[in-house]
């Protein structure tokens, strides 16, 4: 599905800026909240959640590269009852629709911890991350396998009338054809993409700089990777594609709405500027009108 | 659960003064008070390039404050981002965040304070806020010692080149323990590991120690700043930290490396 | 199978230097052989070879991105026969061994084009290319299937004595699995790995900036994401890992190198730099000089 | 069919002058003779940074020599790359590969020399080389033209600034044609096709012109430059031009764009 740059909407709801916060970069958009960062946010997508709290991954967890930035949190998360219990709460005050990603280790997990969900009134729907580079079981070989994606898609389907989407991975099996069982699974959007898979090694030593060895890679230096993707899957599915990956400035945000996006995330910009969503959605104006004029 | 965290601000590099080989001392005219009630342990994040790269700031522990509008950091130039800075001349502008985390705990009674290397930035503007009775500073040359005017320094050298020829633990012994009620640590964890093993046990419930970990927000959102913790799981150094009680830190797992 | 950072050997055959010229970067070496350009270059991969001539994509076919190169040259090329004839004679002044990369539309092709080739006694070994995204027929779809990738290596493993590598998708499939099908289908070699899928729309009109829309991402900002595939395929595979993909400064060789690859190609570089496998070689010199004292 | 090609040179800045608004003249001081025979239509490709980015150089035409060891061109800032160009102050050092291509080739006879808007650099390189009878230059506007001083030129802009209100293409009523045996083009895409489908046919055959293409390496190894050929398939840019017989090329791919 393809839309005009100018407009920007999702599952029925019109928003007055095309930005979202990526998963894993804004928490549940409470501290961003707290700080008065929201301005310029359609819509925040929480941290993973899981059905039992993860510890995440040792540290380092995070290394630079010359050009990016590498991750390997691990899904990091106090579990789906925590999050019922102590967060989504206190997400009643936020200034937008939350989105609540979910992530699992097996194929069941996902139905199960949006099944917990729905007992809160507060998720505007879910992402559904069958792709994090970051884990031992799951993650990407989940995202990678058509025929899986149908199948967790299915599931998730049975338990909520709310709308989903499925982030997909861009690491491995075909991005299209994933996308083509997330909708015919039912979701109701897919996002393009997760991190991909970096590393980096200190050569003087041999040892890799993660405690994990191999990272998910963002930044602006994956932004093109990104643009093919979303041009490539957006023609092939009829439901709305959500974009991430190396969106840091107004002119990403605008290429990937022209590249078929219906939103875009920001995720890695959030870290280095709190404030990105409003600073780019001022940016991202200011080219349309100087356009249009 | 959450702390309202200070403001990613523009500010002006007022001075910076190599002050001792690669080691920079600056201060940044914040054009406001924020940083006025700023504790001792606290940090910020500096953006150091305003192009796309590095992709995320370096976080620097504040070293004290100049006025009401003014913030000082001292650091090494050690990588990409510190040796960016350390180029930056007077009057640029760049964007700070802060001040951001937990400082230390300002607890009355004597304080004995131990620093290793650079860790010792901070240690100056933590004296001020409370009664210090000693500091014991080591590090591996005399050329790595930051000054700290006007304290009761000891000091320790690996070389020899100032003070005991040794580690700062070796300091440990002319401490004069009973009038100390609280101890503050920073510098590596090796360091620190050595340090906490070697203190009077009274004393362990009453260390605070400044931890550091790569970070990628600094306040808080992307979980990449984690720090093994006692409890078991992780705290995060830079909401949780980075002064964190020396025993609730899981000092096996830190030092391992193997976290 | 990983090596020693400071030796630098291929198929039996040790080398003062670990840099390859990569495939379509550095026509067949004869160009820079005559600009004197050749210090320091342990092999050239020619570029790519069909059975018939090829055209090559419309233009534009190149693009930069803000931190990258997209290209979508599309294997022009004059086809073996002109290749035999007209260029491998010249080749034979070149002071390095040459590698014959050969590329196909259809699975048998591969094997008819280093027929042909077996009939000089220029080319040091191949380089068979399942991987170029630029071409409507083959290209990723060949790499992408370990199945196929195995039937390409045995045809032409039963038409050859010389070693070969193939060259690997970064972009579909399995990456692991993938090398391990051409080991099993007799590859001497993998080349890890070939170009990303990126794009650049303009958004003011929408268009693409490239003739055929998605092309091929280089430069140094793709290097982690080589580095943890080097790392990742060195492990499960027994022959030798050849790195290619964001190799531009001496470290990156040297990163490479630990991550397990035998050798390093140097593609986008060489497009700036004539003179980039000499300057390399320096810096890596220097650096384990630096290292070793 | 290879052509040996100028070395990579570290120049120095000479001079940097905005000539026209956003156009500048950079001369580049090569510290030796390696241009001293370089022809007109000849390029170089500049090294814009040093930096990692842009990942490729810059291909300008050579505008003239100085003296022995200078080399002149005059570009537009339209991207990145030459806006990045525009700031090198005067002393700056960079890389320049060159002289590199095919330059035109000098036959005798007079010459008309056509060029649009920025097309119109190399010309009076061209000029001081040949037999040159009339040069005709067009542009969007005045402050669009490039100054050719000594040169029989007729002048034609689109909002009727200067000259012929109109386009380049309506100039060529004026032109003498019996003294002219060579014409040579150079322009944007368009100017270029409307010229070749108006000149005189017993002038077609004699009828040179610059092209342009989105240029990787500038040497012959990429494959990058293509531009459509009359013979089909595709020319290269860099080595089979930039300076190319009019009938050499397919002028309807090309014009299309749809190539
Ligand atoms: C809370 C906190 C306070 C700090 N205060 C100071 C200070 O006052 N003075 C000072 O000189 N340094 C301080 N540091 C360390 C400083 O942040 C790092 O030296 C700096 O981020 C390195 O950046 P770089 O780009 O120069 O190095 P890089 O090129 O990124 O890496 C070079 C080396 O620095 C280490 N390093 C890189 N990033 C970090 C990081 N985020 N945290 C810890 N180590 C890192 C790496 O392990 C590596 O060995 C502090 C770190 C933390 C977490
Ligand atoms: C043989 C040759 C000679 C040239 N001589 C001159 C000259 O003397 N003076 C001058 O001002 N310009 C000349 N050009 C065009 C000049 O090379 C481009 O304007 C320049 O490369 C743009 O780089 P950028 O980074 O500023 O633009 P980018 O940010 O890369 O792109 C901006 C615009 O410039 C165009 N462009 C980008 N790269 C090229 C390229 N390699 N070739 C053609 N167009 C491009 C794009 O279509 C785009 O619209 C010449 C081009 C060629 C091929
Ligand atoms: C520190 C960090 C943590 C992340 N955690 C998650 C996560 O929990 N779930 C998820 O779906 N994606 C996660 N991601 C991926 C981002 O949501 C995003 O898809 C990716 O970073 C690419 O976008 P960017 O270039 O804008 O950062 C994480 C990324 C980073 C950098
Ligand atoms: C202009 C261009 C042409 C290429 N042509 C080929 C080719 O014909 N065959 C091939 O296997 N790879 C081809 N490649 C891929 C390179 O060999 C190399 O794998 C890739 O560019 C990544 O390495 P780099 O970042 O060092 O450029 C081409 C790359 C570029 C930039
Ligand atoms: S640095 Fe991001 S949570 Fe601590
Ligand atoms: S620019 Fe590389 S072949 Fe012409």
């Amino acid at each position: 599905m393809t839309s005009d740059i100018r407009s920007w909407s999702l599952w029925g709801r019109k928003f007055t800026s095309p930005v979202m916060l990526a998963s894993g970069t804004a928490g549940f958009g409470l501290e961003l909240l707290e700080r008065g960062s929201l301005a310029g946010t359609a819509i925040v997508v929480s941290k993973a959640t899981t059905l039992e709290p993860r510890e995440g991954n040792p540290p380092p967890r995070l290394v630079e590269t010359r050009f990016g930035l590498l991750n390997s949190v691990g899904l990091a998360n106090p579990g789906v009852d925590a999050v019922m219990e102590n967060i989504l709460p206190s997400a009643a005050m936020l200034p937008c629709p939350l989105i609540v990603n979910v992530a699992g280790k097996s194929e069941r997990e996902f139905a199960a911890v949006v099944d917990r969900l729905e007992g809160s009134s507060i998720p505007f729907g879910y992402e559904i991350n069958v792709s994090c580079p970051n884990v031992a079981a799951g993650g990407v070989a989940f995202g990678a396998s058509p025929e899986t994606v149908d199948r967790i898609a299915r599931m998730v389907r049975e338990v909520t009338d709310r709308p989903f989407s499925v982030k997909l991975t861009p690491n491995e099996g075909s991005l299209t054809e994933s996308a083509r069982a997330a909708e015919e699974g039912g979701a109701n959007a897919v996002t393009v993409s997760n991190t991909y898979l970096g590393m980096r090694i200190d050569w003087r030593t041999g040892k890799p700089l993660l405690h994990r060895s191999v990272g998910g890679y963002s930044s602006p230096a994956i932004l093109p990777m990104t643009v093919a993707r979303v041009f490539t899957v957006s023609s092939c599915v009829d439901i709305p594609v959500l974009a991430s990956g190396g969106a840091t400035c107004p002119e990403d945000i605008l290429e990937l709405l022209a590249a078929g996006a219906a939103m875009v995330q920001v995720g890695t910009r959030v870290m280095r500027r709190p404030d990105a969503a409003a600073e780019l959605l001022t940016g991202i104006k200011n080219f349309l009108e100087e356009t249009l004029s | 659960m959450m702390t309202a965290q200070g403001p990613d601000l523009e500010v002006t590099v007022l001075e910076n003064r190599e002050i001792l080989p690669g080691v920079h001392s600056m201060v940044f005219r914040t054009h406001g008070n924020v940083y006025a009630d700023s504790l001792p342990g606290q940090f910020l994040q500096v953006e150091v390039s305003p192009g796309p790269f590095p992709v995320t700031r370096r976080p620097l522990t504040i070293d004290g404050l100049h006025g009401d509008d003014c913030v000082r950091v001292v650091f090494e130039s050690v990588g990409s981002g510190t040796s960016m800075l350390a180029f930056k001349p007077v009057g640029t502008s760049l964007r700070i965040l802060g001040p951001l985390g937990r400082g230390y705990e300002l607890r009355p009674g004597g304080w004995l304070l131990i620093g290793g290397g650079l860790g010792a930035a901070g240690l100056g503007f933590l004296a001020s806020r409370i009664d210090c009775r000693s500091v014991l500073l080591g590090a591996a040359t005399s050329s790595r010692l930051l000054p700290l005017p006007g304290l009761p320094v000891l000091t320790a050298t690996e070389d020899g080149s100032r003070g005991t020829h040794g580690l700062v633990t070796d300091l440990l012994g002319s401490v004069e323990w009973t009038a100390i009620e609280n101890v503050a640590v920073c510098g590596p964890v090796g360091m620190m590991d050595a340090v906490i093993r070697q203190i009077p046990e009274r004393l362990l419930g009453m260390t605070q120690v400044s931890t550091e970990a790569r970070m990628g927000c600094g306040y808080g959102v992307c979980e990449g700043c984690s720090l093994p913790a006692a409890a078991g799981g992780y705290l995060k150094c830079c909401t949780d930290g980075p002064v964190i009680p020396a025993a609730d830190i899981d000092w096996e797992r830190w030092r391992g490396g193997n976290t």
